[in-house]
């Protein structure tokens, strides 16, 4: 049974590939079977040395039981600074850091909602994990990707089984594939369609930069639909001890910092100070 | 044979020298999940306040070559709920635990001080003497002897706890500062806390914590920390806790080579949360390897 | 359009901010195999003194993380050698130098002042401020305002060559230091010089470095630097010099930034010999993507 | 034409494989060719970040032209800490970069003497490009290698063309090949037979470690024989302007220390202050 506690793991690199240009997959094979809820991450270290210093944060993009006990955990990340460098020159057989799962992931749980799952850039790692999850339950959802351009769209080999093409909406900024504009217009144009019925009954969960959640989310307000938001924060531990990753939320009419590691990454987004 | 790893501060006797730093350890129950807690010599929580503290706003962390800087601003649940929610469960866990505190004023300090002195299960109280926000025209307490003195004295007058000084590296005469500790009645000094740093970005022309400067902490200071530890060490009679930089236990034994009764492990924690397990285990390898019976055999022998 | 990458410091211009630090670039012959050393903003060569210096023993280095240790001790050929021998040799290159000076006593300070000031060639004198092997009961210079302002006063009357004061990092309060160069009569400070660090080896429990402890330089550094850095310049008028763990065009760029009029590289030489020309050549290129026509519409504009 | 002028240069790693289980044998491809003195050495980096921060000295082992006027480079080295220890992780087809050739070779110069060459440990990586240069000079020579055990002694592989088989003496330390016991005890041996005039025809080439140097040095200065020995120090910059590497000269009665990058690493025996 893959166990969800949280844990510290010497991993071992099974696969470290580069996939369409930007995004890598990294898969690692671990002692035992991770059991994870989409929006969670674990926080991946594994080049030598002490520079750069700090584990990364990365989204569990999915987990698997292994024979003899064992289990794997999947990555996707695209190289952006020094520590995603790294990790992308390591091969095969490397070992790798782990800590995980942490935080809290996506409220998938209440019945006969109508699930839209937005992921702009590299959020889709977060997204598709939830897509899985609600096709699993038979939830009711369509998925909105967005990218600049088109091969920066995720690669469709990892589209989770279970999403009905219909319900696929690919966006791209220059119009190379699917809805021309950025992923927010096309929600929230969507959004405009619906009833005031059909919006209290939509969840938004959604993965991406700052200011498209920040769109989204004040989109949503104004619809009066729930949204939940996977954000994204410098870290240093990624389990709650250094009260470096907080962000501000609105509680209660006062704000408060609270940590991105623990309390989120996955937010109200009507609580977050946007 | 087992190596006796227990070492004493003053009065106070700890299972081993390995203690968490406060502020890279939450308040202790976080790491349980890991490993259990009451293995530890001690851990230092997150520093008090009298009230609960907001901090400062995001851009608190930047990673720097081999360290990283913090700005956290002592976010922290304050005194009083520490006392009632924290403080019983990390006794129930078995835990050694120590306070560091706060204050934007000596008064602050004192009372923060009275409050956790009625803790029976408390092993001590560490000042935290480096903070730049407190009253004396914006100077800090630990920058000077006579501040240090101050603090140190009024604190000590506040509890019956054991009284350790955490002092900052950010001076010229650690030596003096730690004399000033002793002098004022402290039972131990802890050092180093950060040394102050900065961190900008050269593109956006923006610094890079909201509070413009934050504290350097991690390898990169482990150097500058064993001096200082060192010094300290021939400063003073009283037990000095090495702090800095300390990841592995060979980093922790050269802390005890150089006459550190105890050590705090900090930013490792953020890396590898079992770490202060592997260094109490690497410690009592060593001494096994080495045929010593215990920390007393080997503290303090460095030989010049 | 080209940028225009010149900067002055006091009455001296300077063809670019990049120099090299003292101690990290011979005296500077070195690198002519690598490139035309005549394109850096000047080399500041090993520090003189008036009798050339064995040094200490080895054990002269150790490596830490991020950064190093030295304790060189100063190794160095004398003035009288560097007078005859280098200079000429430096002014046949067309390379703009700078000569670090360093003595026992103030007197001896004075007297290697005194001698360089007959060297037309020589663009400028740099005190190093931060040497702990001087008179005064072993209490560094540098560590004092008092003992900088008295040595800048001293050097300042022995030559009339531009005097740079290169200060310690190992003080409570860089400004206040920096404001007694200034005010002694300095025509720059330049800062940090090395951190003091230390280390031992836990197995055979003794001192890397013969001399037990060293300067700790190296990209380790930086924050602590860009720091002091910042405050001298915020205390000062005279330029300020920055130097600490630059190793790319970007950290020279931070130094900027925070107000450095020009930056020194050191330790980034041992890694890579071309690294001055190569932060030199990326200062313009960021200049030119930035579309600014020079330094000066960048320096020192860090946005609060 | 292989130059031998100093410079940096960066190359790309061709092959880096453990030869033996301990040594490993490193190839990287240069812009130009490489001429060098055998005993010169090269400062080496690679990995990434700045924690180990400073290059790795290693002797010279071979260089070749390549090509379309580009060269090629070997070292040889033995995991002993974290420097070499991240070089053999570095896989072909990885950045090296490089300062070389760095240092006062070996005096191969004079005519009609005869030549020891004392290897020990990995020693026999500046004292087979010695080897190598004085057979094509078909100078007169011997090789004494040492090593703890047999499997500590370099490759056969390695030893380099035209070394005549009665020529070269192994030793071990535990008698598992060749002479059983410390090459220094061989060479002291062998040294024991020659004539006066012998001993003066002979100068010893050296490489290994301090000890092993400081009792070859005392031995051969007991017979009146010349030697030559590579030193090992800490390096900072490899190229004489840090000063960090020195190691104590008698000259004129006086002792100097000076730089083993520079004035060295190979120096005159009998002025090393043992
Ligand atoms: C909970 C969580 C889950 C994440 N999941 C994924 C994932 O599945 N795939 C993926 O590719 N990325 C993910 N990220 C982002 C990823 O952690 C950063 O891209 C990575 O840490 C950058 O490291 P670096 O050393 O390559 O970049 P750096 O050199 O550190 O920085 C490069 C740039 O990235 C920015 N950056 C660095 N760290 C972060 C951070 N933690 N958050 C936001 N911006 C940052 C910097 O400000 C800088 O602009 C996640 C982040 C969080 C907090
Ligand atoms: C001119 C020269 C040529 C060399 N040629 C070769 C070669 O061809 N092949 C080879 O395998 N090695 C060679 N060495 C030795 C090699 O440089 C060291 O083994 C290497 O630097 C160790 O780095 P590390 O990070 O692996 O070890 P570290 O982690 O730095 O240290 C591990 C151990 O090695 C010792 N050590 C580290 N650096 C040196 C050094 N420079 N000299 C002596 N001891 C050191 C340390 O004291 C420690 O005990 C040469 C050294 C010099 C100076
Ligand atoms: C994120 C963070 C928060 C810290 N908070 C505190 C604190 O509240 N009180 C205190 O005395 N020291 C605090 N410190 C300093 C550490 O306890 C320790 O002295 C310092 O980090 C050096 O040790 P290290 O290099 O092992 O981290 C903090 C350090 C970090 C990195
Ligand atoms: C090996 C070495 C020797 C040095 N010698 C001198 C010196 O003679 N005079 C001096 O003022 N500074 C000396 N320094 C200090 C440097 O000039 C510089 O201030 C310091 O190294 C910080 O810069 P960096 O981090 O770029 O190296 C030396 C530094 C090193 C590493
Ligand atoms: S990353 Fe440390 S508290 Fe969140
Ligand atoms: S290693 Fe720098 S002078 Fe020799």
């Amino acid at each position: 049974m893959p166990s969800s506690r949280m844990r510290t793991a010497e991993g071992r690199i099974v696969c470290n590939e580069g996939h369409g240009g930007i995004f890598y997959r990294l898969e690692a094979a671990l002692p035992d079977p991770v059991g994870f809820v989409p929006g969670q991450f674990a926080m991946v270290s594994g080049w030598p040395g002490n520079d750069p210093l700090l584990p990364r944060p990365l989204a569990i993009f999915r987990s698997a039981a292994g024979p003899k006990g064992k289990g794997t955990v999947e990555f996707v990340y695209k190289v952006v600074g020094r520590g995603t460098a790294l990790l992308s020159g390591l091969h095969p057989g490397a070992p790798l850091s782990l800590t995980l799962p942490l935080g809290r992931g996506f409220d998938l749980g209440k019945e006969g909602r109508l699930y839209w799952l937005v992921g702009g850039g590299v959020g889709f790692s977060s997204v598709f994990p939830a897509a899985a999850a609600l096709a699993r339950k038979r939830a009711d959802f369509e998925m909105f990707l967005g990218s600049r351009t088109r091969d920066q769209l995720p690669p469709k080999e990892w589209t989770p089984g279970g999403t009905a093409p219909g319900r696929l909406h690919l966006c791209t900024e220059d119009g190379t594939a699917g809805f021309f504009g950025r992923v927010t217009d096309a929600v929230t144009e969507r959004m405009g369609l619906l009833s005031a019925s059909e919006a209290s009954r939509l969840t938004i969960l959604s993965c991406g930069p700052w200011e498209m959640l920040k769109e989204l989310a004040l989109g949503a307000a104004n619809r009066g639909v729930e949204m939940q938001a996977a954000l994204e924060s410098h870290m240093a531990c990624g389990f709650g001890v250094c009260w470096g990753c907080v962000v501000a939320l609105r509680e209660d009419e006062k704000t408060a910092y609270r940590r991105v590691c623990k309390e989120g990454p996955v937010f109200d987004a009507r609580e977050v100070v946007w | 044979m087992k190596p006796d790893l227990s070492v004493t501060l003053g009065s106070l006797r700890l299972r081993n020298p390995v203690m968490s730093a406060s502020g890279t350890f939450g308040y202790g129950l976080e790491f349980a999940p890991f490993y259990d807690i009451s293995r530890l010599g001690a851990i230092v929580v997150k520093g008090l306040s009298l009230a609960p503290t907001h901090g400062n706003p995001p851009g608190r962390i930047v990673e720097t070559a081999s360290g990283m800087l913090n700005a956290i601003g002592l976010q922290n649940i304050g005194v009083e709920r520490f006392i009632e929610d924290v403080a019983p469960r990390l006794a129930d866990a078995g835990a050694t635990f120590a306070a560091n505190i706060y204050g934007r004023t000596v008064e602050e300090y004192e009372e923060v001080a009275r409050r956790l002195s009625g803790l029976p299960s408390l092993a001590a109280i560490e000042v935290n003497a480096s903070c730049p926000n407190v009253k004396e025209g914006g100077i800090a307490f630990g920058s000077s002897p006579e501040g240090v003195s101050r603090l140190t004295g009024r604190v000590r007058n506040a509890t019956d706890k054991p009284v350790w000084v955490k002092l900052s590296p950010n001076v010229s005469d650690i030596g003096s500062v730690a004399q000033a500790a002793e002098g004022a009645g402290a039972d131990a000094v802890s050092l180093v806390n950060t040394l102050v740093g900065m961190a900008v970005d050269h593109r956006t022309r923006r610094p890079k914590l909201s509070n413009v400067t934050g504290g350097l902490s991690g390898p990169a200071i482990k150097p500058v920390a064993l001096r200082m530890v060192w010094e300290a060490c021939k400063r003073v009679k009283i037990p000095v806790i090495g702090i800095g930089g300390i990841q592995t236990a060979a980093d922790a034994l050269e802390f005890l080579l150089v006459g550190a009764s105890a050590v705090q492990v900090g930013t490792a924690n953020f890396r590898n949360p079992g770490v202060c397990v592997e260094i109490l285990e690497g410690i009592e390898a060593f001494l096994r390897e080495e045929r010593l019976s215990g920390i007393g055999e080997y503290r303090g022998k460095l030989a010049l």
